[in-house]
C-alpha cells in the first residue's frame, strides 16, 4: 500500500532518533554530528508538518487505528516546537559546566525527547484505547529516564523515583479505567465506545470515567494529583523540566481532548461539573502554592499547575472552540514557558536558580530582564502579550456553554497569579543585589532564541493572521 | 465462575495493591504492589473479553501489551532505584525528603 | 486623512518605543528629545482633531454601522476567532478625553527629564501607558477596549517599583493588583455580555441594540460597574490610590490620577450604563450611598494627612466621587457634569502632581509640616500650586467650578431620596475641600522660611511651560465652557436615550 | 437710557485689565508703573461709572431695570441657563459708583501706604481683581453670576488679607476669612441649586417675580424630609441669605472680620466700606421681593441684623486696637443695614422705607467708613502700631487728618448735617414704622453706643498728651498721597447725606413686590431729635471719660484690673476661643480623626486580612508538599475517593 504524504512526519520522527543515537557509534563523543542530525531532523519534521494542508478532512490508516486530522497536525507542531526548544535549551548543559553538573550523552538525550514526542503523536492520532494507552506510556516513560539523566545528581534520582512510582500508580488507574470502559463498550475502538455510550450509560462507565480522569489528572497535574510536580520540576535538570512542563502537559491535555470530544462526547454535559471542579481546584491550588516560592523551577512547577487548571476550563466548551482554544493556548504557553526557562537557564549557568540570584538583573543585562518580564506577564495573561489572548480563548470557550461561575473564578484567580509573577519581576527589576554580581554572558544561540521567543510572545496575540489563518477553520 | 466474581477478584487485587502501596515503605515492595494493581486491570480485561465483549481478541491483546509496557516501565523503575540506592544507600521511601517546600 | 491621523494617536507612541530600541540607554538626551517630540506631535494631532470634531459635530446619520454617529469611524475585522473587531471612532466625549490624555502625557514626559534610573525603559513605559489610555478612549469594540484597558498593568508596576520613592514596591503592587482585580471583574462580565447578547459581536453599537435579560443584568451590572469603579477609586476600592500615587514618580502620578482613573468612570458610563440601563436604574441609587465616603469623608481624611501626595490622592478620591454622583444622577446634566469633571479633574490633578513633583525635587520632602515660606523662594511653582488648589476647591474661572456646579445641579434633578441627600451633603462639603487645600497651601508656601530652604531655586523654563499650559487649559475650560458642554451633550445623548 | 454701552464695558474691563497686566507683566518688574497703571485704570473706571450713573438718573428711564448685556455662559436644561450680564437699576448703579470710586481712592492711598513694601505690584493687581469681582457681583443679572463673582470676591479677599504671607497671623486670618465665608457660601450654593430646581431659572427677574401660591401643590424631596415647593422656596431663601450672613459677617459668623485686620489697611478699608461685607446686604436688597414673598425670611434677617448691631457696638466700646474698633463699628453698621431690610415686614404686610434706608446707608457708610480706615492707616503709618496706647495728642501734628476724622466720626455718630445722620435716621424710622419697637429701642441705644465708641477712639487718638516717643519727638508728618484721598472722601462723608436723600427717596424702591404692601405709614417727627439727643449724650460721656481735663486716660486705657463683665466684652465674649475649640476638637479632632481611623484601620485592615488569609492558604498548600512520598501516593488514592464523592458523577 502507498504511504500518504501526511504520514511522513510520523515515520520520520519514528526512525530518526535511532539515526541520532546510532550516529554516536560512528563518531567521537565530542563531535557535533548527532547534534546537527537532530537539528536537521526536527526542523525537517516541523517543515513537513507545515506542508500538510489544513482543513482537508481526516485520514485513517492501519485498520483505521491511526487518524490524522487538523487537531492532530497542530498538536504535532506544538510537540515538535517543544522538542526543538528543549533540545536547544539542553545544548549548553552538555557543553558548559558552570554552577551545575555537566550532562552527557546528548544523542540519547535527544533520542529520548524524540520518543516522548512520538508518544504525543501517537496519542493525538489514536483511534482506539490500545494505541491510546501505548502513546501515553511512550510519552511518559522517557520522561522518567530524562528526569534521572544526571546519574550523579542526588535530587535528580530522588525526583525520578517519586515520579516513576506515582506515575505507575497513575498508569494503573488509567488501565483500570480502560478496562471498565472496554467492559462497558465491549470494544476498544473509539467510535464503537461512543456509539455504546450514546445508547445509554451504566455505573461501569462512570467508574471508568472516574479512573480515567484520576489517571490523566496525574499527568496533567490536576488537584490533588499534582503533588509530584514541584519535586520533579525542581529535581530534574532544567531542560528536562521545560520539556516535562510542555510536552507531557500537551500530551496529557491532548489525551483529555481526544477522550472528551471523542468517545465521551455524548456525556460531556454530565462530566462538565467534574471538569469544572478539577479546573477550579487545580488553578486555585496552583496559584496558592506559587505564592511564597523562592526557587525558580519549583515556582514554575506551581505556575504550570495553575496553567493546567486554566486549560481545563476550555474543555467545558463545544468541540471546535475548545480544541482551537487549547491548541492556541498550548502554542502560547510553550513559547512563554520556554522563554522563561531559557532566561532561568542562562542565570543558572552562573548562580543557583533562585529568586535571589535574579537580583540586579535589570542593571546587569536589561534586555534579559525585559525578556523575563515579557514571559512572566504573558504567563500572567496581561495584554497585549500572547498569554492574554490564549487565556481569553480558554475562557471564551468555557463561557460559551454558560459556565460563567468557573470562568469568573478563573479570572479572579488571575489576580493571585499576577501577584506572584510580579514577585518574580520584582526580584529581577527592583531588588538591589547583595555583593557584586558574577557576569552574565550569552552565547549567540541563547541570544537569538531569547529574542525570537520574546518577539513571538509579543506578536502571537495581536497579529491577527497568526491566530486567524492558522487556527481558524478546523474540520473535525 | 462468572463475570462478577472476576470483577470482584480484580477489585480485591487492586485494593490489595493499594493497601500494600500505603503500608510498604520499601521501594521494591511498592513496585510489587503497583504490579498487583496493573494485573488487576489485566484480569478485568481478560474477564471482560471472555464474558461480555463482542470484540474479545482486543481485550486479550490489550493485556499482553500491558504486560510488555509494564515490564519496561519496571525496568526503568529498577534502574532509577539502583541509582537511588547508590546515592542514599537505602531503599526506604521515608528517606526521600530532600525535595520539599 | 483625518481618520488616518486619528489612528496615529495610539500608533505613534508605539513607533517611538520601537524606534528607541537601538539607541543605547546612555544617550539620555537624545531619548528625551525623541519622546518629547513624539508626545508633542501626538498632542498637536489630538488638538487638531478635537477642533475638527467640535467644528464638524456628529457625523451624518447615513452609515447604518455607525449608530453613535462617530467621527473617524473605522470597523475592520481583527481576531476572527471570536469576532473581535478593530472598531475606533470619536465623539465629543472621548475626543476631549483624548485631548486631556495628550496634554497629560506631554506634561508627564516633560516633568520626568531628570528621573533616576534607566530613562530608556522609563520613557518607553510611559509611551506604552499612553498607548493603552489612548486606545481605551478610542475603541468601541469590547475586546479592543479591554486589551487596551488591561495593558496599563504592564507598565504601572515597573514604573512605580523601579522609579518611585518611599514604599514603592508595596504601592506598586497594591495599585497593579487592585486594578487587575477590577479588570478581572470586567472580563468576567464581558463574556456574559457577548454570549447573552447573542449577536456574535463585541461592538458597543451592536450590543447596545440588545436588551439583556434582567436577571443577567442584575448580577452583571454591579460586577462590571464595580470593576470599572475600582480604577476610579470608588469606595471601598479606593485604598490603592493613596499608596500608589504617593510612591509613584511624578509623571506616573500625573498619568494615573489624571487619565487612568478616568478610564474607570468612562467605562462605567460608556459600557456598563450604556449596555445595561435597566440594571443601572436599579443599582445606581444604591451606589450613591458609597459616595458618602468619597465625597464627604475623603476631604476630612485629607485634612488629617501631612504628605502632599496623600492629600492630593484623597482630594482625587473626593473629586472622582463627584463624577460618580453625576453618573448616578442619570440626568443629561448629571452625565455632562460627570464628563466635565473627568476632563477638568484630569488637568487639575495633573497640575497638582506636577507642581508637587517639582517642589519635591527641590525640598526632598513631601511633609508639609517640614516646609514653609517656600513661596518666597519659588514663587512660580508656589503660584502654580495655589492655582491648582483654587481650581480644586471649585473656584469660578477654573474648570472645576463648571464641572462641580453642573454635577450638583444635575444630581439635584434626580428625585430619589438617597441621591438628593448625598447631593446636599456633597454641596455642603465644598467647605472641607477648601479647608485642606488652604491648610496645605498655607503650611507649605506661607509663613516664615526655614534656614535649610534659603538656597532653593524656582522652576526652570521646562517646568514653567508645563504649569502655564495646564493652568491655561483649566482657565480656558473654566471661562468659556459653552463649546465643551456642547460637544459633550451630543455625545452623551445616545447614552441617555437608553434610560428614557 | 444709556445709549453708549462701551462705558459700561469699561467699568468691568479696566480693573480686569489692571489685574492681568499688573499680575503678569508689570507687577514684579516695575512697581511704580504698576501703581500708575492701576490708578489710571481705576480712575477711568470710576469716571465711566459716574458717567453712566449720571446718564441713567438724568434720563427719564430712571427707576426701571435694564439689562445692558447678557451673555450665555453655560446652558443647563431648558430655561436653566447661566448667564453673565450687566443689570442696571438704581441699586446696582449706586454700587458701581461707590465701588469704583472707593477703589480709586484706595489705589491712590496705597501708593503712599505701600511705598516700602516689596510686592507693591502684586498688591495693586489683587486690589483691582477685588474691585472687578465686586463690580461683577453688583451688576449680576442672575444668581449664578452672583455666585461666581461672590466666590471671586472671597478669594481675592483671601489673597489680600494674607498679603503679607510671611506673617503667620495674617495667613491664619486670611484662611479663617476664606473658610468661614466659604462655609456660608456652601449653603448659598445649596440654596441656589434648590431654588433654581424649584423655579427653573437663575434670573433675578424670574425669582423676584415669584408668588408662593403657585408652589403650594407640588412637593420637593430634601433627602431627609419631603416638603412642599413653597416651603422649599422658603428654605432656599434662608439658605441664600446664609451666604450673605457669612459674607456680611453677621453674628455668629462675624469673627473673621476683626481678624481680617491683619491685612494691609487699604485692604481693610476697601473690604469694609465698599466691596466685601456689603455684598451680603446687597444680596438681600437685590432679592428683596423674593425674600418678602417667602414670608418669615425677613424676620430672620431683621433679628440677625439687630443682634449683630448691638453686639458689635458693645464690643467696640472696649477695644484698644484702632482698626478693631473700626471693624466692630462696621459690623454694627452692617447690622443696621440688615435689620432695616428685615424691618420692612410688618406682620403680613410690607413697607419699603426700610429698603430705601438700608441702601441709603450702604451709600453713606461707604464713604465715611472708607475715610476712617484710611485715617487709621495713616495714624498707624505714623506711630507704627494699631494700639490706642501709643497715640494721643496727634491733633497738632496732623491737622488735616484731624478735621477729616472729625467729619467722619460725626457722620457715623449720626449728627446732622453729616451724611450718616440721614441714613441712620431713616433706618430707625423704618424700625418704628414697622412696629418693631424692641428693635427700634435697640437701634436707638446702639446709635448712642456708636457715638460713644467713635468719640472714645477719636479723643484717645487725637486729644490728650502724646504717649508715643515718635510723636513726642515730632517725627510725624502727613503723607500727601495718603492725605489726599482722605480729604477727598471727607467731602461725600459730609455731603452725601443731604444730596443723596432726595435721590434715594425718589428712585430707590425695590422691584415689584408680590405681597400686600402697607402704603400709609405712621410718621414720627420726634425720632430724629431722639436720635440726635442720644448721640449727643453719648458724645458727652465720651468726652467726660477720655478728653475732659480730669479724665483718667491711663486708667481708661489699661485693660487689667477691670470688672469681669468688662473682661468678657474686651475678649469679644471669647468667641474666637469657642471657634477654635469647635474647629480643633470637633472637626479636626473628631470627624476627621474618626474618618481617617475608619479608613486606615477598618478598610486597610480588611484588605490586609484578605491578603493574610490567602497567604495562609498558600502555606497550607505548601505544607502538603513535605516531599514525603507515601503522603504523595496517599493523595492519589484520596483524590480518587474525593472525585468519586464530590465529582458529581451519576454513580
Amino acid at each position: 500500500m502507498s504511504i500518504p504524504n501526511y504520514l511522513f512526519p510520523d515515520i520520520l520522527l519514528l526512525i530518526f532518533p535511532f539515526i541520532v543515537i546510532g550516529s554516536r557509534l560512528f563518531c567521537s563523543t565530542q563531535s557535533k554530528v548527532p547534534w546537527r542530525i537532530a537539528n536537521v531532523g526536527f526542523i525537517a519534521i516541523f517543515i513537513l508538518l507545515n506542508l500538510i494542508p489544513l482543513a482537508s478532512g481526516e485520514g485513517r490508516l492501519f485498520i483505521s487505528n491511526w487518524k490524522i486530522d487538523d487537531f492532530g497536525v497542530l498538536m504535532r507542531e506544538v510537540l515538535i516546537i517543544s522538542a526543538i526548544l528543549g533540545m536547544w535549551l539542553s545544548k549548553d548543559y552538555f557543553e558548559h559546566s558552570g554552577e551545575r553538573q555537566q550532562m552527557h550523552q546528548i544523542a540519547e538525550f535527544i533520542g529520548a525527547i524524540a520518543f516522548a514526542t512520538f508518544g504525543g503523536f501517537t496519542v493525538v492520532s489514536a483511534c482506539d484505547l490500545l494505541t491510546f494507552f501505548l502513546g501515553l506510556e511512550m510519552a511518559t516513560i522517557p520522561m522518567y529516564a530524562l528526569t534521572a539523566w544526571n546519574k550523579k545528581d542526588q535530587l535528580g534520582s530522588e525526583a525520578a523515583t517519586k515520579y516513576i512510582l506515582m506515575g505507575s500508580v497513575a498508569t494503573a488507574f488509567e488501565l483500570f479505567g480502560f478496562s471498565y470502559l472496554y467492559g462497558f463498550a465491549g470494544s476498544l475502538h473509539f467510535s464503537e465506545i461512543q456509539y455504546a455510550i450514546s445508547n445509554g450509560t451504566n455505573p461501569l462507565l462512570w467508574v471508568a470515567v472516574l479512573f480515567l480522569f484520576c489517571g490523566i489528572g496525574f499527568k496533567l497535574t490536576l488537584f490533588p494529583f499534582h503533588t509530584w510536580a514541584p519535586d520533579v520540576y525542581e529535581g530534574a535538570p532544567t531542560p528536562v523540566t521545560a520539556v516535562i512542563s510542555v510536552t507531557s502537559k500537551a500530551t496529557a491535555i491532548a489525551f483529555l481532548v481526544v477522550l472528551v470530544f471523542g468517545p465521551l462526547a455524548p456525556i460531556q454535559e454530565q462530566i462538565a461539573p467534574l471538569i469544572a471542579l478539577l479546573a477550579g481546584t487545580t488553578l486555585f491550588v496552583g496559584n496558592l502554592g506559587a505564592l511564597k516560592q523562592s526557587r525558580l523551577r519549583r515556582f514554575m512547577a506551581y505556575s504550570s499547575i495553575a496553567q493546567a487548571g486554566y486549560i481545563m476550563v476550555a474543555l467545558l466548551g463545544p468541540a471546535t472552540m475548545a480544541k482551537t482554544a487549547i491548541i492556541y493556548y498550548l502554542f502560547v504557553y510553550a513559547v512563554s514557558n520556554y522563554l522563561a526557562f531559557f532566561v532561568f537557564g542562562i542565570i543558572g549557568h552562573y548562580r543557583e536558580e533562585t529568586f535571589a540570584s535574579l537580583r540586579g538583573l535589570s542593571k546587569q543585562d536589561v534586555n534579559l530582564a525585559i525578556a523575563l518580564a515579557i514571559s512572566m506577564f504573558s504567563l500572567a495573561g496581561i495584554p497585549p502579550l500572547a498569554g492574554f489572548f490564549g487565556k481569553f480563548h480558554l475562557f471564551f470557550s468555557g463561557a460559551s456553554t454558560g459556565h460563567y461561575a468557573i470562568v469568573a473564578f478563573a479570572v479572579l484567580n488571575n489576580v493571585i497569579a499576577l501577584f506572584y509573577y510580579i514577585q518574580l519581576i520584582k526580584s529581577a527589576w527592583v531588588d538591589e543585589p547583595e555583593g557584586n554580581l558574577s557576569p552574565i554572558r550569552l552565547t549567540k544561540r541563547q541570544r537569538n532564541v531569547v529574542i525570537l521567543l520574546s518577539v513571538m510572545v509579543v506578536a502571537l496575540g495581536i497579529l491577527p493572521f497568526l491566530s486567524n489563518n492558522v487556527f481558524a477553520g478546523f474540520s473535525y | 465462575m462468572n463475570l462478577l466474581n472476576c470483577l470482584i477478584l480484580a477489585f480485591l487485587l487492586f485494593g490489595i495493591g493499594v493497601w500494600g502501596l500505603m503500608r510498604r515503605r520499601h521501594l521494591i515492595g511498592m513496585l510489587i504492589s503497583i504490579e498487583l494493581m496493573l494485573n488487576a486491570a489485566n484480569i478485568n480485561f481478560i474477564s471482560f473479553a471472555y464474558f461480555t465483549a463482542h470484540d474479545s481478541t482486543a481485550g486479550a491483546l490489550f493485556s499482553i501489551f500491558v504486560i510488555a509496557v509494564t515490564a519496561c516501565e519496571m525496568a526503568i523503575a529498577l534502574a532509577i532505584i539502583v541509582t537511588m540506592y547508590r546515592r542514599h544507600k537505602s531503599l526506604d521511601a521515608d528517606q526521600l525528603r530532600e525535595l520539599h517546600d | 486623512m483625518e481618520t488616518i491621523l486619528f489612528n496615529q494617536i495610539w500608533i505613534i507612541p508605539l513607533i517611538t518605543v520601537l524606534a528607541c530600541i537601538p539607541i543605547s540607554a546612555s544617550r539620555a538626551k537624545l531619548l528625551r528629545g525623541i519622546h518629547t517630540a513624539s508626545a508633542s506631535l501626538v498632542l498637536a494631532i489630538v488638538c487638531f482633531l478635537t477642533y475638527r470634531v467640535y467644528s464638524m459635530g456628529a457625523a451624518p446619520a447615513t452609515d447604518a454601522a455607525n449608530p453613535l454617529l462617530l467621527r473617524f469611524f473605522i470597523d475592520i475585522p481583527w481576531l476572527s476567532l471570536f469576532n473581535a473587531h478593530y472598531t475606533v471612532g470619536a465623539d465629543g466625549l472621548n475626543m476631549l478625553l483624548l485631548a486631556l490624555t495628550a496634554f497629560i502625557v506631554w506634561a508627564g514626559v516633560l516633568v520626568s527629564y531628570n528621573i533616576k534610573g534607566n530613562q530608556k525603559v522609563f520613557f518607553a513605559l510611559i509611551q506604552i501607558l499612553a498607548t493603552s489610555v489612548y486606545g481605551v478612549y478610542m475603541s468601541f469594540d469590547l475586546v479592543l477596549f479591554f486589551v487596551f484597558y488591561e495593558m496599563e498593568a504592564l507598565c504601572m508596576y515597573l514604573m512605580i517599583a523601579c522609579y518611585g520613592s518611599g514604599r514603592r514596591d508595596y504601592g506598586g503592587k497594591k495599585l497593579t493588583l487592585t486594578l487587575a482585580f477590577g479588570s478581572s471583574m470586567i472580563l468576567a462580565t464581558l463574556f456574559g455580555l457577548y454570549f447573552e447578547g447573542g449577536v456574535n459581536s463585541w461592538s458597543l453599537m451592536e450590543l447596545s441594540k440588545v436588551t439583556f435579560p434582567m436577571e443577567f443584568q442584575m448580577w452583571a451590572f454591579p460586577l462590571m460597574f464595580m470593576g470599572f469603579a475600582v480604577s476610579s477609586s470608588l469606595f471601598p476600592f479606593h485604598f490603592w490610590s493613596p499608596d500608589g500615587h504617593s510612591s509613584a514618580p511624578t509623571a506616573v502620578s500625573m498619568l494615573a490620577a489624571g487619565v487612568m482613573m478616568k478610564m474607570g468612570a468612562y467605562g462605567c458610563l460608556r459600557v456598563a450604563m450604556f449596555l445595561m440601563p435597566e440594571a443601572a436604574k436599579f443599582w445606581l441609587p444604591y451606589v450613591v450611598a458609597l459616595l458618602i465616603f468619597n465625597v464627604v469623608l475623603g476631604p476630612f481624611i485629607a485634612i488629617r494627612h501631612k504628605d502632599l501626595k496623600y492629600i492630593t490622592a484623597y482630594s482625587s478620591i473626593s473629586h472622582l466621587g463627584l463624577i460618580f454622583l453625576g453618573l448616578a444622577a442619570i440626568t443629561p446634566i448629571g452625565l455632562r457634569g460627570a464628563s466635565l469633571q473627568m476632563i477638568s479633574h484630569g488637568f487639575l490633578t495633573g497640575l497638582f502632581f506636577a507642581t508637587i513633583g517639582m517642589i519635591y525635587e527641590r525640598t526632598h520632602t513631601r511633609d508639609i509640616t517640614q516646609m514653609g515660606g517656600i513661596m518666597r523662594k519659588m514663587p512660580f511653582l508656589g503660584v502654580g500650586f495655589v492655582l491648582a488648589g483654587f481650581a480644586g476647591l471649585g473656584l469660578p474661572g477654573f474648570s472645576g467650578f463648571i464641572a462641580e456646579s453642573t454635577i450638583f445641579i444635575g444630581a439635584f434633578q434626580q428625585p430619589s431620596t438617597l441621591t438628593r441627600f448625598v447631593t446636599i451633603l456633597a454641596i455642603l462639603s465644598i467647605t472641607t475641600t477648601a479647608v485642606y487645600i488652604l491648610q496645605t497651601a498655607n503650611r507649605m508656601l506661607h509663613g516664615p522660611l526655614p534656614q535649610k530652604y534659603e538656597s532653593l531655586t524656582d522652576g526652570c523654563f521646562r517646568e514653567k511651560l508645563v504649569i502655564v499650559v495646564l493652568v491655561a487649559c483649566l482657565l480656558f475650560i473654566g471661562v468659556c465652557p459653552g463649546w465643551i458642554s456642547e460637544m459633550l451633550d451630543w455625545s452623551i445623548a445616545p447614552i441617555f436615550e437608553k434610560f428614557l | 437710557m444709556i445709549n453708549d454701552i462701551t462705558l459700561s464695558y469699561l467699568i468691568f474691563l479696566l480693573p480686569l485689565l489692571t489685574f492681568v497686566v499688573n499680575g503678569l507683566f508689570l507687577g514684579n518688574r516695575n512697581a511704580k508703573a504698576a501703581a500708575a497703571f492701576a490708578i489710571a485704570c481705576n480712575g477711568l473706571a470710576a469716571a465711566s461709572a459716574i458717567t453712566v450713573a449720571i446718564h441713567y438718573f438724568c434720563s427719564g428711564y430712571a427707576p426701571q431695570k435694564a439689562i445692558m448685556f447678557d451673555y450665555e455662559f453655560l446652558p443647563f436644561a431648558g430655561s436653566l441657563v447661566a448667564k453673565i450680564g450687566m443689570l442696571v437699576d438704581p441699586l446696582s448703579i449706586m454700587m458701581l459708583v461707590v465701588v469704583t470710586f472707593i477703589s480709586f481712592m484706595v489705589n491712590i492711598y496705597s501708593v503712599g501706604y505701600m511705598r516700602e513694601d516689596r510686592a507693591e505690584g502684586r498688591f495693586f493687581s489683587l486690589l483691582s481683581l477685588f474691585s472687578f469681582s465686586m463690580l461683577g457681583l453688583v451688576a449680576a443679572t442672575n444668581l449664578f453670576q452672583m455666585f461666581i463673582f461672590w466666590e471671586l470676591v472671597g478669594v481675592s479677599s483671601y489673597l489680600l488679607i494674607g498679603f503679607w504671607y510671611h506673617k503667620p497671623s495674617a495667613v491664619s486670618a486670611s484662611k479663617q476669612a476664606f473658610i468661614l465665608t466659604r462655609f456660608a457660601d456652601s449653603f448659598f450654593l445649596l440654596g441656589i441649586v434648590l431654588v433654581s430646581y424649584v423655579v427653573g431659572s437663575f434670573d433675578f427677574s424670574t425669582i423676584n417675580a415669584l408668588s408662593l401660591h403657585a408652589f403650594q401643590a407640588s412637593t420637593v424631596n430634601l433627602g431627609l424630609c419631603s416638603v412642599s415647593s413653597a416651603e422649599a422656596l422658603f428654605i432656599g431663601s434662608v439658605l441664600i441669605f446664609t451666604g450673605g450672613w457669612g459674607k456680611s459677617a453677621m453674628f455668629p459668623m462675624h469673627i473673621w472680620l476683626p481678624n481680617a485686620m491683619e491685612g494691609p489697611t487699604p485692604v481693610s478699608s476697601i473690604i469694609h466700606s465698599a466691596t466685601m461685607v456689603v455684598a451680603g446686604v446687597y444680596l438681600v436688597a437685590r432679592l428683596f421681593p423674593f425674600f418678602a414673598a417667602c414670608g418669615d425670611t425677613l424676620t430672620i434677617v431683621m433679628w440677625v441684623g439687630a443682634f449683630t448691631m448691638v453686639f458689635a457696638a458693645v464690643i467696640a466700646c472696649t477695644q484698644k486696637d484702632i482698626k478693631r474698633i473700626l471693624a466692630y463699628s462696621t459690623l454694627s453698621q452692617l447690622g443696621y443695614m440688615m435689620f432695616a431690610l428685615g424691618a420692612c415686614k410688618i406682620h403680613q404686610v410690607y413697607a419699603v422705607t426700610g429698603w430705601t434706608a438700608s441702601t441709603f446707608h450702604i451709600f453713606t457708610h461707604a464713604f465715611f467708613k472708607c475715610s476712617l480706615f484710611l485715617i487709621a492707616g495713616s495714624l498707624i503709618h505714623q506711630v507704627h502700631t494699631n494700639d490706642l496706647d501709643a497715640m494721643g495728642g496727634l491733633r497738632k501734628k496732623m491737622p488735616i487728618t484731624y478735621i477729616c476724622t472729625l467729619i467722619s466720626v460725626l457722620a457715623i455718630s449720626g449728627i446732622p448735617p453729616f451724611s450718616g445722620f440721614f441714613s441712620k435716621d431713616e433706618i430707625i424710622l423704618a424700625a418704628f414704622q414697622g412696629h418693631h419697637y424692641v428693635v427700634f429701642a435697640v437701634a436707638l441705644f446702639t446709635s448712642g453706643l456708636t457715638a460713644f465708641y467713635m468719640f472714645r477712639m477719636f479723643f484717645l487718638a487725637f486729644h490728650g498728651e502724646p504717649r508715643h516717643e515718635g510723636v513726642k519727638a515730632g517725627h510725624v508728618h502727613e503723607d500727601f498721597a495718603m492725605t489726599l484721598p482722605i480729604v477727598v472722601l471727607a467731602v461725600p462723608a459730609l455731603l452725601s447725606g443731604i444730596l443723596g436723600k432726595g435721590l434715594f427717596e425718589k428712585f430707590f424702591v425695590p422691584g415689584q413686590l408680590h405681597v400686600p404692601q402697607l402704603l400709609k405709614l405712621a410718621h414720627a417727627p420726634w425720632i430724629p431729635f431722639a436720635a440726635i439727643g442720644v448721640a449727643a449724650i453719648a458724645i458727652a460721656i465720651a468726652w467726660f471719660f477720655y478728653a475732659s481735663p480730669k479724665a483718667k486716660v491711663q486708667r481708661a486705657l489699661d485693660s487689667t484690673n477691670r470688672s469681669g463683665i468688662y473682661k468678657v466684652i474686651y475678649h469679644k465674649f471669647y468667641f474666637d476661643e469657642m471657634y477654635y475649640a469647635v474647629v480643633r476638637q470637633f472637626i479636626f479632632g473628631g470627624i476627621a480623626r474618626v474618618s481617617r481611623a475608619f479608613n486606615d484601620y477598618i478598610i486597610e485592615g480588611l484588605l490586609a486580612f484578605c491578603v493574610w488569609f490567602i497567604h495562609k492558604l498558600g502555606d497550607l498548600v505548601r505544607t502538603a508538599q513535605a516531599g514525603y512520598l507515601p503522603f504523595y501516593l496517599g493523595t492519589l488514592i484520596v483524590g480518587v475517593l474525593l472525585w468519586r464523592f464530590f465529582g458529581q458523577l451519576p454513580l
